[in-house]
């Protein structure tokens, strides 16, 4: 689940294997846990094995929001698996002719976990508890208040047009949260959580697992699933396996039915099981090379321009991610809205591989190969850069091919596997060459949030007004076809500039077994547990 | 007795107080800032300073250590930055698996090891004798996670026999057990031997021989309470370190106890847990080295402490 | 005359390692796993970092003695080269911890007051599991071999002023020390001529078994990812990348995992062979 | 012959080393009566320890090679095996052992220790055990007796100690006693203390004595016969008068000139034999005592000589063998 970029894995740690995973941490009573030996038939809980432990299940509080927190709540406004927006709580939407203000219309009937009543008034109070407490409350864009006009109806209002609330709201981050219960159990709600969705919290086991038991009163399930009413299932454990090993392991010993994001280089034998289904969905993001836009070298498009030249994406997906990817020139996937196949031909056209040209801009900056080494060196000095890479083996894998490849083209490449965190701390305080990075977010709003002047101080330091021009206007253009024409030209800006080096887009691939129909809706990311049912 | 024991804990504070710089120094050079780390990346540059200014991160540093140990003294050892458990209750949850896990690797390898190496000095120099010598090396020679590695393989995957990962009860804990007993096994079995031998030689055991007692009365009743001594001291400092976090196997495993936790915390920058996680280890740590020394006392009569 | 005496001490040292054949048996270990590693460029049948996606996770045969990788690099020519890393790594780790931690352990035992200060940091240091401590210089450092060979050093610098210590102890309260005292002979003089030789038994064995116990320590750091970087054909960080392709690709784990034991199973079993050469009492 | 209690016949012992097979004992025989206190003398090295180690049976069987008969009360000890021998070690035969300060174990309580014995050769219940025990311990003149029972070896002085491995020893009766050079690691007072205790119950208890010592005053003392032994051979055997009357074998007249004058306060060697007992291997033929011997002649180089008898004294000395030949 790639639902919010900025924290996309920074859990993810210095050892990629196994820190956050395992199972339980209590010792004596295991009793709650169901038994999942016999891949929870006889309990019909569905185990899940996750990767990422919520900081907490309160959905105003937490920077990560994915299937492990996000189910807990239902969200206004959702697509449907062809990417058509329908209705959730919301029962209809409208944007007012100036854009700055949404009214929502909030479906009857609707029982926080708690049982207490969903109307308009409680879904402003939610509203006002994001922006008053949430860490990430940047992202819904400047709201200037909301109001609860009636039972039903709901009135957001910006300052400015903000188009890409609407992703904000299918995100799941805006979702009516139980103020009243938050209220009442103050610190004690992530603990204790109250939403709407088709799953209410039972138990947790801090980085082990985490136990929901099906909401009973669930009757507003979504257009494309069969089953509105309550689970089939009465239970849901997320297990929370770090280690690729380790969670392939479980899963083809048969103690897991639904592994999520399967390792590349693992797909294969999983597909080769009797029994598994295998899902793939395109992921929301890409991964990249982040320059330091400012370090001495790199300040020189030239030299930014030769990197990325000299990067062969073929075997990057084939060998570090077993094909299970699509090479990416352009800076957005084509899962995200505002994504041109035209911006992305003209992308692949500029940067398809060529090592003379990236040879010949090393030279033009002043890089030759003197001594005969292989090494491009001026004033002495070879070419030796260090790129900063997270403990995610395609991501080393990734690093070590980039590795040869650059070197082809003279350019001596240091990979430095680091944590996130330090990596992060690095890139703000300007202290590296370059970083494989990687974003995830469903609008061309991206775009803004890395590359706008306030947010380019902690990224990649790349600044450029009239980029920050069209960015802001992106956000304010109300028709579709305006903001894709507004993306295309912040797109070409970026291919002229290359800021950053484009590399891949994940397929994520979703094995389940024992199970039946389990969905996963490629544009909300989530988990389709409605008609999901144990075989016998 | 009671004095040795009050001086003990005198230079265990002493100790004690150094760690504390030592932790507290070592947390604040690990670069990453915190208050970033707990708001996301996205927080604006006020939220940043609030939460520096809550998390006291502005102050001097010896203002910081100051009030780092203060807590300390009231047995506050902090509370986490991203999960608001303190970090007391982390260790309550986290611990009991790590115990379970150092008193049954310790059994495992004591058993194990006190056997072997015994038959080894019994049967020394014969065949029997070489092959534990050898196998003793080889289990402190081979990495721990490589056999870890085979062990899940075989036992937990390839036969089913055990969980694969995480803690499903006692049993889950096996192999762990298993991989960090074998190199204690190792060091154990070989100082069995080598103080068995010594031990062999004795008068007393002459004495008993002469006496007309078994072979196994021999080895179990005279010969091994007097050679054991030594083993004891290391079994337990090796059940100290291992309480202090099996940091490797608990990653390898998956197991959640409190090294794996200091491991996490330490990427997390999570700084106030992973004070009080080390803090907590150090302390565990001293604590058993102290109880060593006292049952040690109890297992050799000539030793007394006054 | 003393130099004859000293001649004959050291080879009948030697005679007595030749006939233990423990000690023979990890020499011939160490010894194939050096000249593995001098000559890798030479006996390498693959050059190290070259890739060939068309060979990835190729099982052992001729071509491939030990199989290939992920990347369809030679698994054998790796090993030699990482054998480089390993022994070079414990070589700098031992004679930097050996250097500091003798001279710290005899600073400890020969200036009594200086004691109870060294001995409290040591006590500190010794206080945190050493893996964790090792673990905890990194995450300042940063990973890397370079930091991963301090971190060890730092870990293993106590057990060297402990034992160096307390044999400095013993020997300075001998007659010919407070002779050689009385005769107004400098400490650094006494201490280099007459402490230093007569504890370099218990240095040479501990500097052996530390040997061993730092590719070990190194080995596990770079397994945690926090020691040798990639593409380095560490074999601890061969082993972490191996244990991804367990079910594919065994060979890419089992065989730099069996490389890091031979060879500290190598330097214990030469350990053992010094000690019970060096030390008399086992005679 | 009848009232015989241990046969010794033509006991030889070898070990194994690194440096080849080494005679340890070269066949050697002699009696033990019932009652009668046999005193082994020798200095270090010539095979005394080796002599009741061998009789006890506790010559470690994976380096020491031992032929010959040994009969005890009719059995023959070769032949027993472990079970049935370790019924007559410390029972039927007990044995005392040089070191005091290390024969007991330093983890178990005296009681304990001491119980062990009852344990191993009775069926007594504990509490039985225990007062036998303490009974022993007064015995043996130890005071406290009850306490001691609790107390570890460390706490206790070394005459203590001696006290208590003689009650160990004596504790089942046994027929034959063998004292290692008991009094040896002793203050000079405490020695004649222990003699006189070991004495007396062996008295009471009509129990035989191999004491094996090199102190010669001692055996004045205990001995009613007397073994001198030179390198893993009995060089002469005499009763205690004819033997400090009239030594025969130069060994035997040479050991008797050490022997201090009892009447001088200072205690210094006034004629002590030059050189040393040979390394075991060392020689091949001959006397082995020709070395050091005043009167060696050529054939002492040549031959080992034969066991001459001379009244009840017997001597392995070419000296005697000449007047034995030519009767």
């Amino acid at each position: 689940m790639k639902k919010s970029w900025w924290k996309t894995g920074p859990l993810s740690v210095l050892l990629a294997t196994a820190v956050i995973a395992g199972c339980s941490s209590q010792t004596a009573n295991q009793t709650t846990q169901p038994k999942t030996d016999e891949a929870g038939k006889t309990s019909n809980t569905l185990v899940v094995s996750s990767l990422i432990d919520p900081d907490t299940l309160d959905l105003h509080k937490t920077t990560w929001l994915g299937n492990e927190n996000g189910l807990l709540y239902e969200p206004l406004l959702s697509r449907d698996t062809s990417g058509k927006i329908i209705p959730g709580l919301a029962e209809k939407y409208e944007i007012s002719p100036d854009g700055k203000t949404w009214t929502f219309t909030i479906r009857k009937n609707i029982r926080f976990h708690t049982g207490n009543p969903v109307t308009a008034a409680a879904v402003k109070e939610s509203f006002d508890r994001m922006l008053e407490i949430s860490p990430v409350k940047g992202i819904v864009g400047p709201i200037e208040k909301v109001e609860a006009t009636d039972e039903q109806t709901l009135k957001v209002h910006f300052s400015k047009p903000f188009s890409p609330f609407i992703n904000v709201v299918i995100s799941g981050m805006v979702s009516p949260v139980d103020t009243k219960a938050a209220k009442e159990l103050g610190d004690g709600f992530g603990d204790k959580p109250s939403g709407t969705g088709p799953i209410q919290f039972e138990k947790r086991e801090r980085g082990a697992s985490l136990l929901f038991k099906k909401n009973p009163e669930y009757n507003w399930g979504p257009e494309y699933v069969a089953n509105k009413g309550p689970l089939h299932i009465d239970n849901v454990l997320f297990r929370f396996l770090k280690d690729d090993d380790t969670r392939m392991m479980e899963f083809k010993k048969g103690t897991i039915h639904v592994l999520h994001d399967v390792p590349a280089n693992s797909v294969a034998e999983l597909q080769s099981l009797p029994g598994v289904d295998i899902q793939k969905t395109m992921d929301i993001g890409i991964k990249y090379i982040a320059f330091n836009n400012k370090h001495p070298l790199f300040s020189d498009v030239r030299l930014r321009k030769a990197v990325a030249l000299s990067v062969d994406r073929d075997p990057l997906v084939q060998v570090a991610l077993n094909g299970f990817g699509k090479p990416i020139y352009g800076p957005l996937a084509p899962t995200i809205f505002g994504y041109s196949e035209a911006i992305e031909n003209k992308a692949k056209q500029m940067y398809t591989r060529n090592v003379a040209e990236s040879k010949q801009l090393l030279a033009d900056a002043g890089w030759t190969d003197t001594n005969n080494d292989g090494i491009v060196d001026k004033d002495g000095k070879p070419l030796s850069v260090e790129i900063l890479v997270s403990q995610q083996p395609a991501f080393t894998r990734a690093a070590q091919i980039l590795q040869s490849q650059l070197r082809e083209a003279g350019i001596d490449l240091k990979i430095t596997v680091q944590e996130m965190t330090t990596i992060k701390d690095r890139i703000s305080k300007k202290s590296y060459d370059m970083a494989l990075m990687y974003y995830g977010w469903y609008d061309a709003d991206i775009l803004f949030l890395i590359f706008e002047k306030s947010n380019a101080e902690s990224r990649m330091h790349y600044t450029r007004p009239e980029l920050d021009d069209l960015l802001n206007k992106g956000r304010e253009a109300s028709s579709e076809e305006e903001r894709i024409r507004i993306y295309e030209q912040a797109q070409e800006i970026l291919l002229n500039d290359s800021p950053w080096v484009p590399l891949w887009v994940n397929e994520v691939v979703t094995a389940t077994r024992g199970i039946k129909g389990f969905g996963l809706n490629s544009y909300t990311q989530y988990f389709i547990l409605n008609d999901v049912t144990l075989d016998k | 007795m009671r004095r040795y024991v009050v001086k003990r804990l005198i230079s265990l504070l002493g100790t004690l107080l150094g760690v504390s710089v030592l932790i507290f120094l070592m947390v604040h050079l690990i670069p990453g800032d915190p208050a970033t780390q707990i708001l996301g990346q996205f927080a604006t540059p006020e939220a940043i300073s609030q939460m520096r200014t809550a998390l006291g991160l502005d102050q001097p540093l010896w203002q910081q250590y100051v009030g780092f140990l203060g807590r300390l003294l009231t047995g506050d050892l902090g509370t986490s930055l991203f999960t608001g458990e303190s970090v007391w209750e982390q260790i309550v949850t986290r611990f009991p698996i790590t115990l379970q896990l150092a008193i049954f690797s310790v059994l495992i390898a004591a058993i194990f090891g006190i056997l072997l190496g015994t038959i080894a000095a019994v049967k020394q120099n014969t065949l029997v004798d070489r092959f534990v010598v050898l196998l003793s090396l080889v289990g402190i020679s081979a990495p721990g996670f490589w056999i870890a590695l085979f062990l899940i393989w075989i036992f937990a995957y390839k036969l089913a026999l055990f969980p694969i990962s995480g803690y499903e009860g006692v049993h889950s804990l096996l192999l762990p057990a298993i991989t960090l007993g074998m190199a204690e096994a190792g060091m154990i079995a070989r100082m069995t031997r080598a103080s068995m031998l010594e031990v062999i030689k004795q008068d007393y055991m002459r004495t008993a021989e002469a006496k007309g007692a078994s072979l196994v009365s021999l080895i179990f009743s005279h010969g091994l309470p007097n050679a054991i001594i030594p083993v004891v001291t290391m079994i337990g400092l090796q059940f100290g370190s291992l309480m202090a976090g099996a940091v490797v196997v608990e990653t390898v495993f998956s197991l959640q106890g409190i090294g794996s936790l200091a491991i996490e915390a330490i990427s997390k920058r999570d700084m106030p847990t992973v004070q009080g996680m080390v803090f907590f280890m150090a302390l565990i740590f001293a604590l058993t080295n102290l109880i060593v020394d006292l049952i040690y006392s109890r297992i050799d009569p000539r030793i007394h402490f006054d | 005359m003393n130099n004859s005496r000293h001649m004959s001490y050291w080879s009948g040292i030697r005679k007595r390692l030749q006939r233990n054949k423990t000690a023979m048996a990890g020499a011939i270990i160490l010894l194939v796993f050096t000249l593995g590693s001098l000559l890798a460029p030479v006996i390498a049948p693959h050059p190290v970092e070259q890739m060939n996606f068309d060979q990835r996770l190729a099982a052992p045969s001729s071509t491939h003695l030990l199989g290939t990788d992920d990347f369809g690099r030679d698994i054998f020519s790796r090993l030699l080269h990482g054998g480089r890393i390993s022994l070079l790594m414990g070589l700098i780790t031992v004679v930097l911890s050996t250097t500091i931690g003798v001279t710290l352990g005899i600073i400890a035992g020969y200036y009594r007051r200086l004691d109870l200060f060294i001995m409290q940091g040591m006590d500190i240091l010794m206080s945190l599991p050493a893996l964790l401590l090792a673990i905890a210089v990194i995450a300042v450092l940063g990973p890397g071999l370079a930091n991963a060979m301090i971190a060890v050093v730092i870990a293993v610098i106590p057990s060297y002023v402990r034992v160096v210590r307390s044999a400095v102890l013993s020997i300075r309260e001998k007659e010919y020390i407070e002779a050689v005292r009385a005769l107004g002979i400098r400490d650094w003089q006494i201490l280099l001529k007459h402490i230093l030789p007569n504890i370099m038994s218990p240095i040479i064995v501990l500097s052996t078994i530390q040997f061993g116990v730092s590719i070990l320590a190194a080995a596990a750091l770079s397994f945690l990812g926090l020691g040798a970087q990639p593409p380095m054909p560490e074999w601890g960080a061969m082993v972490f990348v191996g244990k991804s392709f367990l079910s594919q690709a065994w060979w890419m784990s089992i065989f730099p995992g069996m490389a890091i034991m031979l060879v500290v199973l190598g330097f214990n079993l030469l350990g053992d062979g010094l000690r019970d050469a060096l030390d008399p009492k086992t005679r | 012959m009848k009232d015989s209690l241990l046969e010794v016949d033509d006991l030889r012992v070898q070990f194994r080393t690194e440096n080849g097979v080494l005679p340890a004992l070269q066949g050697i025989s002699f009696q033990i009566k019932k009652g009668e206190t046999v005193a082994l003398v020798g200095e270090s090295g010539c095979g005394k320890s080796v002599t009741s180690l061998a009789i006890m049976g506790l010559l470690a069987s994976s380096s020491a090679q031992m032929k010959g008969n040994i009969r005890f009360r009719n059995k023959e000890l070769g032949q027993l095996g472990p079970k049935e021998m370790r019924e007559i070690r410390g029972k039927e035969i007990a044995m005392i052992f040089q070191e005091p300060m290390t024969s007991l174990n330093p983890v178990h309580a005296i009681g304990r220790q001491l119980e062990e014995v009852y344990r191993l050769h009775t069926d007594l219940p504990k509490k039985e055990r225990q007062n036998k025990a303490i009974e022993m311990l007064k015995k043996v003149g130890v005071p406290r007796a009850e306490e001691i029972m609790r107390e570890y070896p460390h706490q206790l002085s070394g005459g203590m100690k001696q006290r208590v491995m003689i009650a160990m020893a004596m504790a089942c009766n046994p027929h034959l006693l063998i004292a290692d050079e008991p009094t040896t690691a002793l203050d000079v007072t405490i020695q004649a203390q222990i003699l006189e205790l070991m004495n007396d119950l062996k008295e009471k208890a009509d129990t035989s004595l191999l004491l094996i010592t090199h102190d010669l005053g001692v055996v004045a003392e205990m001995a009613n016969r007397v073994l001198v032994m030179y390198y893993g051979e009995i060089v002469e055997e005499a009763d205690v008068a004819s033997l400090f009357s009239q030594p025969l074998h130069p060994y035997t007249a040479g050991l008797l000139r050490c022997i201090p004058d009892l009447d001088e306060a200072e205690k210094r060697r006034l004629d002590p034999i030059e050189g040393s007992v040979p390394l075991l291997g060392e020689v091949t033929q001959g006397c082995a005592f020709r070395f050091r011997c005043p009167l060696a002649e050529e054939r002492c180089h040549l031959a080992k000589p034969p066991l001459s008898g001379k009244g009840t004294q017997a001597v392995r000395c070419w000296l005697y063998a000449k007047e034995e030949m030519a009767v």
